[in-house]
């Protein structure tokens, strides 16, 4: 099989894989609601004038932004991956490279502590420390002349480290009996009881972050080449990675508000697709923002089937992509 | 289009000029070499003539104009030296990232540019292998690779170092006749850094010899001569005329 | 162990040894010569005020030990709270060694292994409470006879009287109760807001519902704080529910946590969502007044057979047996309705 | 001043200042000692019998065996992250790269646990799950034929990512009143409490592991150079890499046994000698060594008198060492 | 020392056979050049040879044993096509790793080979920037600080890929008379991958001639031929005496 004609399967496979995991997961769950219930709930639920009951409780207020929720932060952290990984030339960077997470970790510890529980506050301070983390790194970075991705790196480390550490001091000052739980148990990410509100908070956020990054997926290509060669072709390359940093970044922010850290995903996709279709990013892209999804639903949906208690996502992704990962890996040649 | 470079200095070391005051200009339409021992500064004056590399002193000027970057103005070609890449392209991949400037930053490359480097891969002639993967190709097949990359962008100025290094003889006498057929079908100056005197008398029209503390500029003849390579490079050489060919073909050899 | 020598040479020989509740032998000084006591797990500072002994001779506790007790009736149980040495322990129960030495202890009460920890080199005795059975009454009966072993309290004033006491009452009103279809219950563990946890089966919480003639609807999961869903907590949905952390009761039933629809559960449409009270310390884990806890919930699960009032008595003679204390109105509703006073 | 000069000047400040910082900090302290007194203490305790007394237990039981974990610790730390940045040519890796760390803290919060406690078993525990995961790590990698550094940094970061999530699963199973606090801060490590025993534990493998990987450091030139051309100079890298990865795993998860996780040194240590004595592993590996003692005492010092309940010291080696850090980086040129 | 090739295949695709059943000999103290076009597979045969690739048929002799590694068997210096290091050594540094071989595990290199590394600096003629930092050295200087490395280890086969590649021609001069004396002091045989049909001339025995799908292997004289370049290179080439030189040195061109 040709490599674009085998590329264009498999991101056609991922489209549809996507879409029959999404009406799966809006018919099983815990609390079971007959599948033709679901059907008509649905129905009603776009004309507007769904019976308030317990089955559109679970179907239309439980399952189906956590659904949503699920994709976008599934697509975006995956896509955010790829992205930094071709921008930084390191296939071993994750989007939390620059300290986005552990910034948005200690933004939504710092809430926990300074609200007694997680509220609003929670969210808004983790976003806001989010990308407070970058640009400190991005800043930090600059205190070299020469800019290096090194320099970057480690500036994202530095910071990364830092949060990491007032982290472990808010829970080192927190009490232990409410709040010590509530941030680790933050920390873990999880996708439970998320409400539209939360979608409403983060789906302007994630898909024009999604938009930018795969619009952005040839210039990445260019990219690659490194900075000098990007230059001598017309590309300013310092420009091109702040647009992806600024969109990278408030995917993985938006991500952390609502489901807490989610490692791994943004990792460990985009490797696993660049081994199925190559390192083109034109193909790389919309593979690891399907793919992403696609697996980030899957979790979930174990998440919330498998056990009558919630798993935290975080520990899933790694028990789970492990293995699985491995599999693929080890299937592959080249890398 | 004309380049010029007014009064350039750099040195990587501050105490340590590499290169010092050194000026020349090139019309429209020539063929420059530049000629000097390993380490003289060749690599960087070529560096610091796209603004890869920041004048210390004065400037490069492009149809009067200062030229700071070659982000800000088109028109100037670069095939750096092959070099392997970290993420696999394929050879039409790679190529069409030449046409960088004419795809917007959230675009994806035209039918024309496709095109265009249908076109520069088989200007090159390595149209048959478009599809394998840049990581598999040799040092020579991958300099080409780079030549097409530069001639995708339809530039009027290629700058190239050594372009002829890794490439074998065959190739060698395609891409010296190809510079000169960009010459003379399309009017592109080419300012090439080689470690071939023989290359330079053939088919460029300026050479600048570039030694320690001193430079000289001018027409290729007049340059490369026994007296000048004794004077840059120490060593006895031999221009002499290649016996028995029809076109009185320079050539040039080393002597004890 | 070594014997410790004391530097006048002649306290050895009023020395004792008790085996503690992990079952390690401890060579402890005099009850008289104990002076300085060192508390670092929190319910032993219940048990041990509970007991009436004196809060002067206190040196350090944990601070979680302090805000675990009602706070209006924090000054009459420990009088001198402020002055006592909370920061020689981090809340990880992790004592710095040289800031306990300058407390002088005699003694030092810890709660398992992890409190233990750096205890070693300083020679001073460590009083171990650890056991792990999950049921209420015997660990706080337990710790109850091991607090007055060490301080030589020779009467029998023991908790489990009152136990047995409460048992009498419970199993007279379950009796009555027979084996009509059981309520289902659910202990809350904590709930952040974002996350729900429930106290499963082999837990004290499970303990408690079960003794308290309910069935635990989070029986099918073992462990004391495990994450729940809405959605789970629709396909059980209890009738009673107990919130031990986090979140107070109020907000479940005004429908103010966000993300958390609780109106579609049996317990919210009856009003039957109750915070677990704190006394002499928080009832949810067995202390000093797990007596009155086990009465509690028998009140709220079955108020017919229990009414508010008649507990409320048993609440005031208990504390006025127990801890010489008259409870006025608003101390009631201070341990009752925690979080309403102040 | 030539590099050779200024890099053994470098070394011997070093070496000053380790002495320095070594009394300093048995003579302070948070328990008032008398400066002669400590000095009796000391030499009273060489010759075998000093008194029975708090001072003796302050000075003698407490502080010394701290002091010598805290050096062993620190020069451990940094000597292994400086051999593995060398050997995996990546001035970005840490030392437990290959999970040691994620593995040791799996097997620390399992122990924890299961006996309820921070007991021998948990640091038996922590020390075997540590070496565990590095074997895993280098036998996935080798699933594939070629078994590349990228194939064992992506074990590594798998073996990391399972472990990780198993922890997360402990905590989650933990019970928030003892166990989890006791695991949360386990991992956050510390030097507090720590006793001739557990000196005992580790001094062996520690110091046999640094003299390993000091005496490897002109090979571990050789090995920066690539795989390819250390073969055609007559050297398996796969052999000396391996030797490398025995000596740093065996430091690291010894060092997790009695401080528990101290990020951040193995990382940075490494790179700011760089800064100041280049890339030669010659000098290199012995300024590592000494810099990451001297770092983590000057650390361990300020935790242990600051505040009276402890700060855990990876959350001090974070908020010290990033300013730090980030002041050399700017001073130095290159990278 | 004397090296032969029996037979052997190696393809990086199971279809594709780069190298199909080549065999040579090479005894002591000849050098033998090999000329082939770009991609034709010389970089692989000297891979194969040396052991860092492995035979798919056929195998490797040294002195009539079987060589499989270089890790197994001392004598075979390589010098690598001159590329970048992440981490920057000195050239004393870079050049004393020539001497792997003779430093135990744990050990460091002892005065003897500190010797013996400043007698290659000094053959190679760049003593003077042992100092030199090796990120900071131009191409051409780093080619030659490889082949220094090579020569710490006093082989007694040299194996090279492209050495003269970026060399300016009076470093080239340089390298190809250190390879002649090399081998005329001491007997040292070098294999040597060039596009310079030239210096195959001038210098080498032996040549091997590589094509697609055949090879020739012989004496230089009779290898170079203007048909053979034909036939192997497809270009029309000449081969001549220079005029006006007492040594009758052969020189090449490739003709249109
Ligand atoms: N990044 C750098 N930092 C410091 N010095 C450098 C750097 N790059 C090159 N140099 C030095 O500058 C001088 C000129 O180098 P350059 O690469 O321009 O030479 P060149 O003429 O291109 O040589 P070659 O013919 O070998 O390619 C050399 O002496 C080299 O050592
Ligand atoms: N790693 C690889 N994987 C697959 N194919 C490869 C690889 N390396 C080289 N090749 C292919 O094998 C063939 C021989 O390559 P090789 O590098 O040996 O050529 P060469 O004769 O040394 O060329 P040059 O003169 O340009 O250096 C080429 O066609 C190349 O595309
Ligand atoms: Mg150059
Ligand atoms: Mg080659």
């Amino acid at each position: 099989m040709k490599p674009i004609t085998r590329n264009n399967t498999f991101i056609v496979l991922l489209l549809g894989l996507l879409i029959v995991f999404s009406f799966a997961s809006l018919f099983l769950g815990r609390y079971y609601v007959e599948p033709e219930h679901v059907l008509k709930l649905l129905w009603s639920g776009l004309l507007g004038s769904p019976l308030d009951s317990v089955d559109k409780t679970v179907v239309l207020d439980i399952r189906l932004p956590r659904l949503f929720i699920v994709i976008l932060v599934g697509a975006g952290l995956s896509v955010s991956g790829a992205a930094f990984q071709g921008c930084f030339h390191n296939p071993l960077v994750s989007p939390d490279v620059l300290g986005v997470s552990a910034g948005a970790g200690f933004g939504a510890a710092l809430g926990i502590l300074w609200t007694n529980g997680v509220t609003g506050v929670t969210a808004a301070m983790a976003f806001a420390f989010g990308l407070l983390s970058v640009v400190v790194s991005l800043l930090l970075s600059r205190l070299k002349n020469e800019s290096s991705i090194l320099a970057l790196f480690l500036s994202g480390i530095i910071v990364s480290a830092v949060f990491n550490a007032l982290i472990s001091l808010v829970k080192f000052v927190a009490d232990t009996d409410s709040q010590l739980p509530a941030i680790t148990f933050w920390l873990m990410g999880s996708f439970s009881n998320t409400t539209f509100e939360d979608l409403g908070k983060i789906i302007v956020p994630i898909l024009v972050g999604i938009g930018v990054l795969i619009a952005v997926r040839w210039r990445i290509n260019v990219l690659t080449l490194g900075d000098e060669e990007a230059k001598t072709l017309g590309i300013n390359p310092g420009k091109t990675r702040m647009i992806i940093i600024a969109a990278a970044t408030i995917i993985t922010a938006s991500s952390v508000v609502v489901a807490g850290i989610v490692g791994w995903v943004g990792l460990i996709i985009p490797n696993l697709c660049r081994m199925i279709v190559g390192s083109d990013h034109k193909y790389l892209m919309p593979a690891s923002c399907l793919c992403g999804a696609v697996f980030l639903l899957t979790v979930d949906f174990i998440a919330r089937v498998l056990t009558p208690s919630e798993i935290p996502i975080g520990i899933l992704t790694a028990i789970i992509g492990a293995p699985f990962f491995a599999l693929v890996y080890k299937k592959t040649e080249g890398c | 289009m004309q380049l010029a470079v007014i009064k350039g200095s750099y040195g990587y070391h501050p105490e340590n000029k590499v290169l010092s005051q050194i000026s020349f200009e090139l019309a429209q339409g020539r063929i420059m070499t530049i000629l000097g021992q390993n380490g003289i500064g060749k690599t960087t004056l070529l560096k610091c003539m796209m603004g890869l590399l920041k004048w210390q002193e004065g400037e490069t000027r492009v149809d009067g104009q200062v030229f700071t970057s070659m982000l800000d103005r088109d028109g100037i070609g670069y095939v750096p030296q092959a070099h392997k890449t970290v993420f696999a392209f394929s050879v039409f991949d790679m190529v069409t990232m030449g046409r960088s400037r004419h795809v917007s930053i959230f675009g994806m490359p035209s039918k024309l540019d496709r095109e265009k480097v249908l076109e520069a891969l088989s200007i090159v002639g390595i149209i048959d292998f478009k599809d394998q993967l840049c990581s598999q190709l040799s040092g020579g097949q991958l300099q080409l690779v780079y030549i097409a990359r530069a001639l995708a962008n339809e530039p009027k100025i290629l700058i190239m170092d050594e372009p002829e290094s890794h490439l074998d003889f065959k190739n060698q006498f395609l891409v010296l006749k190809l510079i000169q057929r960009l010459k003379d079908e399309q009017g592109i100056s080419c300012i090439i850094n080689t470690h071939y005197p023989e290359h330079a008398l053939r088919i460029s029209d300026d050479t600048l010899l570039l030694g320690k503390g001193q430079y000289g500029f001018g027409p290729s003849h007049e340059m490369i001569t026994e007296a000048n390579i004794k004077d840059y490079f120490e060593v006895n050489a031999k221009i002499y005329t290649i016996p028995g060919l029809s076109n009185q073909k320079k050539a040039f050899t080393v002597v004890d | 162990g070594e014997t410790k020598k004391d530097e006048t040479g002649e306290a050895s020989k009023s020395e004792r040894t008790i085996t503690d509740l992990a079952g390690k032998t401890v060579t402890l000084p005099a009850v008289a010569e104990i002076k300085n006591v060192v508390i670092i797990a929190p319910p032993l500072l219940s048990t041990y005020v509970s007991n009436g002994l004196s809060t002067d001779n206190i040196v350090g506790v944990s601070a979680i030990a302090l805000t675990e007790m009602n706070k209006v009736l924090l000054d009459y149980f420990v009088p001198n709270n402020k002055e006592i040495n909370t920061t020689f322990v981090s809340s990880a129960y992790e004592s710095n060694a040289e800031e306990l030495l300058k407390l002088d202890p005699d003694i030092i009460l810890v709660y398992g292994d992890t409190q233990k920890k750096g205890l070693e080199t300083i020679q001073v005795p460590v009083v171990d409470f650890f056991i792990k059975n999950q049921v209420n009454e015997d660990w706080s009966v337990q710790i109850d006879q091991l607090m007055r072993e060490i301080f030589g309290l020779e009467d029998d004033n023991s908790l489990q009287q009152e136990w047995d006491i409460a048992n009498k009452k419970v199993d007279t009103i379950l009796a009555e109760v027979g084996s009509i279809k059981k309520q289902k219950g659910l202990m809350i563990m904590s709930n952040t807001g974002d996350k729900i946890t429930v106290r499963g089966a082999g837990t004290y919480g499970d303990d408690w519902l079960v003794k308290s003639g309910l069935v635990n609807a989070a029986a099918e999961l073992s462990g004391e704080n495990i994450e729940v869903t809405m959605e789970q907590l629709l396909a059980w949905n209890p009738d009673i529910v107990y919130v031990f952390r986090g979140l107070p009761a109020a907000q479940y039933l005004s429908g103010s946590i966000a993300g958390q629809d609780w109106s579609q559960i049996q317990a919210f449409k009856d009003g039957k969502i109750y915070n677990t009270p704190v006394g002499i310390m928080n009832w949810g884990t067995p202390c000093a007044d797990s007596p009155l806890m086990i009465q509690w919930l028998v009140s709220k699960n079955f108020p017919e057979k229990l009414s508010d009032n008649e507990y409320q008595t048993i609440l005031k003679e208990f504390y006025e047996r127990r801890y010489e204390i008259k409870l006025s109105d608003e101390m009631i509703q201070s341990i009752l309705i925690p979080g309403s006073g102040k």
